[in-house]
């Protein structure tokens, strides 16, 4: 078996500016510090964040708002980190963000569609809203829906909380959030474990992601302190 | 203002059955929680992957890895639940909630819903709601009636809607409302309030029930 | 708390000629056999049966078919259990059996589709062949879908491995399938249980089906005998 | 017979890699994993909903609660998962699996696939074929090259498609060969047959690689 374990720095080496990254986490609940902290290390730039907020400042992809490293923001809320509002409206150019908001179950639902290769889903929510347009709308039975579709990114950053050594996770309460879909639609996953066991250690039906999506393991994620 | 954010949980709180799967807002939506008669257990569904989320957690006990989608940290009771948020909002779009509570910018009587964006502020996303309202059996808005005296319950929307047609009823400190197709009607009045009251602090034309009820 | 526990005849008793019925399941591993029977007992007829498969001759919905009690079944696989294809074939008008066949990724994701609160989705699967016959093609990014709609019914049969009095459930080894979809996507949805337990004894990460769902819990369901 | 299931098997194996997720078909791929390298080690995936599958389970020894796509009774490898029938399917559909190997009635030179219906004989449903080869990464058809001296690799499909343009190789008794934009490319011939006999077995023009190289 190919070993998956590696250093933080080791399991960020391959991306470079311009990347789409899927962040995991809830108001950075579920999000990997340890590998967005060397992502803030790295310091590449003009990054498509996936997550479904702008966490906080100091916490989650919140670091990587700070830092000057998010060109483009996909979320559902961005409302408790007011440096996005600044970058949003800011003159200078190379601390500009654009932020394309997406309703959380309509996010949540083409991160899944991008990882199981739907090529996109009919949702009723947003239909007569700002959120419709420039989209299909297709009546189905004599209800309109909208014709979402599926997303996908080159990197994805997974908070695990228990991950054996060939990638098999399984998230605590809730830091499961985006975290399984996103492990499905990424090119490459990074697997921010805080517990890393043998293989054969978690029961098959307690697993919530497989092995086979997981590129790397990082060790020694920390749960965040209040 | 406590008082009158009372007033509105505890009638909210009697739109409520013993079993009831309930999503609650954040604000004074949350505060219903605490209004239900003994009898009634409700179990509350938190969009960010709980069903069966119990009250906040006691300071010095937290567990980091529970919080709700107000990033408050919580705790779960018995028989609950942890989920993904495509699992979440399958439950939700799929009309498994039985209710779900929320506030309004604006309302008006075809039950459109605006609650997301006020012009020249920041538009902090619509999280959530947009799916809330669209799937959940009933939307209640729990809301002040006016915005310091500014119509909040109106003919049309004028800010971008959350969502169209969504509404179930809208309960303020004056009077309990209910959107039929014809149109606002209003089926319970808080004594302290007359008709000619709430109608003017109301832009759309209420329609008086002919059951009309002091509000409970 | 509403006592959900009761027999098998009560808990089908409000199921009439002519409903649809999910029933997980494959080939029968992940049926709840003590819920078939007891639908064998009531002998109800004229029902749509949605299940991946048609089981075998004496076990899960084989006994329906055997029993002469379905006459629209949404399956993808039937080649297991030769009735059916006598039933397809008959002229006797009271046998006849309507076989309706969707590809099984399609199948399960129509069921997931009914829980969700979705319109539709668009797969890859089927295009260019007679499953695309009178569906809707479209074109996404330069690749064809085709547009599927989802599948809800009145009743859906679950086979829970342990079960606690809420209804909270999870599903041994392959006897998930597609027990979790149906369970979300029925009016009325009754688990067929190996084993009941307290409240709170399923630990909440391992829940896979909540008990929202569950109208009626069924104890007694016996794994099957080789 | 066995014989020639046995080298189809045996040259199929070498198209797999360690690491590689694999969904094998009932009948002669399931031969597959008999022929790996004890450096080989790949992830069986079974549609009906298990990733990490092992070997079939001793006599006496089944768990009836663990079964294969074929309902047999089976095992599972330290490290597997188990998971429902959407997820399954939304592995294979996303293209997580790397390669699927089953038979075919018919295979054409556009890499279309018949394997579903014989006219006159009961349908039996596609299961999961469809999904499978229109999702995985690597489509190899693993079969025998005629049916009883009857073409089966052909310029066009007769029977009812699987699914279209989605085969990548083709592993006969008799070589082993690849659909290119072209045409079928051989590139691999068995010593025991000539050109012309293959070809004679085909009914697509077969396009000769100018590295043919006797089947391994």
């Amino acid at each position: 078996m190919k070993n998956k374990i590696m250093t933080a720095q080791e399991a960020i080496a391959g991306i470079e500016d311009g990347a789409s990254i899927m962040v995991g986490g809830f108001m950075a609940c579920g999000t990997p510090e340890i590998l967005i902290d060397a992502l803030v290390e790295k310091n590449v730039k003009n990054l498509t964040i996936i997550c479904n907020d702008a966490g906080v400042p100091g916490r989650g992809v919140g670091k990587l708002v700070t830092n000057g490293q998010v060109k483009t923001l996909i979320a559902s809320h961005v409302g408790l980190n007011p440096e996005v509002a600044r970058r949003m409206n800011t003159d200078v150019e190379e601390d500009k963000l654009e932020c394309i908001l997406v309703p959380q179950g309509t996010l949540a639902e083409r991160v899944r569609a991008g990882g199981t290769g739907l090529g996109g889903f009919l949702t009723p929510t947003g239909v007569g809203t700002i959120v419709a347009e420039g989209k299909q709308v297709i009546n189905i039975d004599g209800r309109d829906y909208l014709l979402e579709k599926p997303l996908k990114a080159d990197v994805a950053l997974i908070r695990g909380s228990v991950t054996d050594k060939f990638g098999n996770t399984t998230y605590n309460a809730t830091t499961r959030t985006f975290n399984p879909m996103m492990a499905a639609a990424a090119e490459y996953v990074i697997v921010g474990a805080c517990e890393i066991v043998e293989v054969g250690e978690i029961d098959p039906n307690n697993v919530v992601t497989s092995g086979i999506f997981v590129d790397a393991i990082v060790g020694g994620e920390q749960p965040w302190q209040i | 203002m406590a008082d009158i954010k009372e007033i509105i949980a505890a009638r909210v709180a009697k739109e409520l059955s013993d079993g009831n799967v309930v999503n609650l807002g954040i604000g004074l939506p949350t505060m219903v929680a605490n209004f239900l008669p003994e009898d009634v257990h409700i179990i509350l569904q938190s969009e960010n992957g709980i069903m069966g989320m119990g009250p906040a957690a006691e300071k010095g006990k937290e567990d980091v890895d529970i919080i709700n989608a107000g990033a408050q940290y919580v705790t779960v009771n018995p028989g609950a639940m942890y989920f993904d948020s495509a699992t979440s909002f399958g439950i939700i779009r799929g009309g498994h909630v039985d209710a779900t509570i929320l506030g309004a910018l604006e309302v008006d009587q075809h039950g459109n819903l605006s609650n997301w964006i006020v012009p020249g502020k920041m538009v902090p996303g619509m999280g959530g709601a947009m799916d809330l309202v669209v799937g959940a059996k009933k939307v209640i808005i729990a809301m002040q009636h006016t915005q310091k005296g500014a119509h909040k319950i109106l003919k049309e929307c004028r800010l971008p809607y959350t969502a169209v047609g969504v509404v179930d009823m809208i309960i303020t400190e004056m009077g309990v409302m209910e959107i039929t197709p014809e149109g606002i009607l209003l089926k319970e009045l808080h004594p302290d309030y007359t008709i000619e009251q709430i109608q003017e602090a109301t832009e759309a034309e209420l329609i008086i029930s002919p059951t009309l009820q002091p509000m409970k």
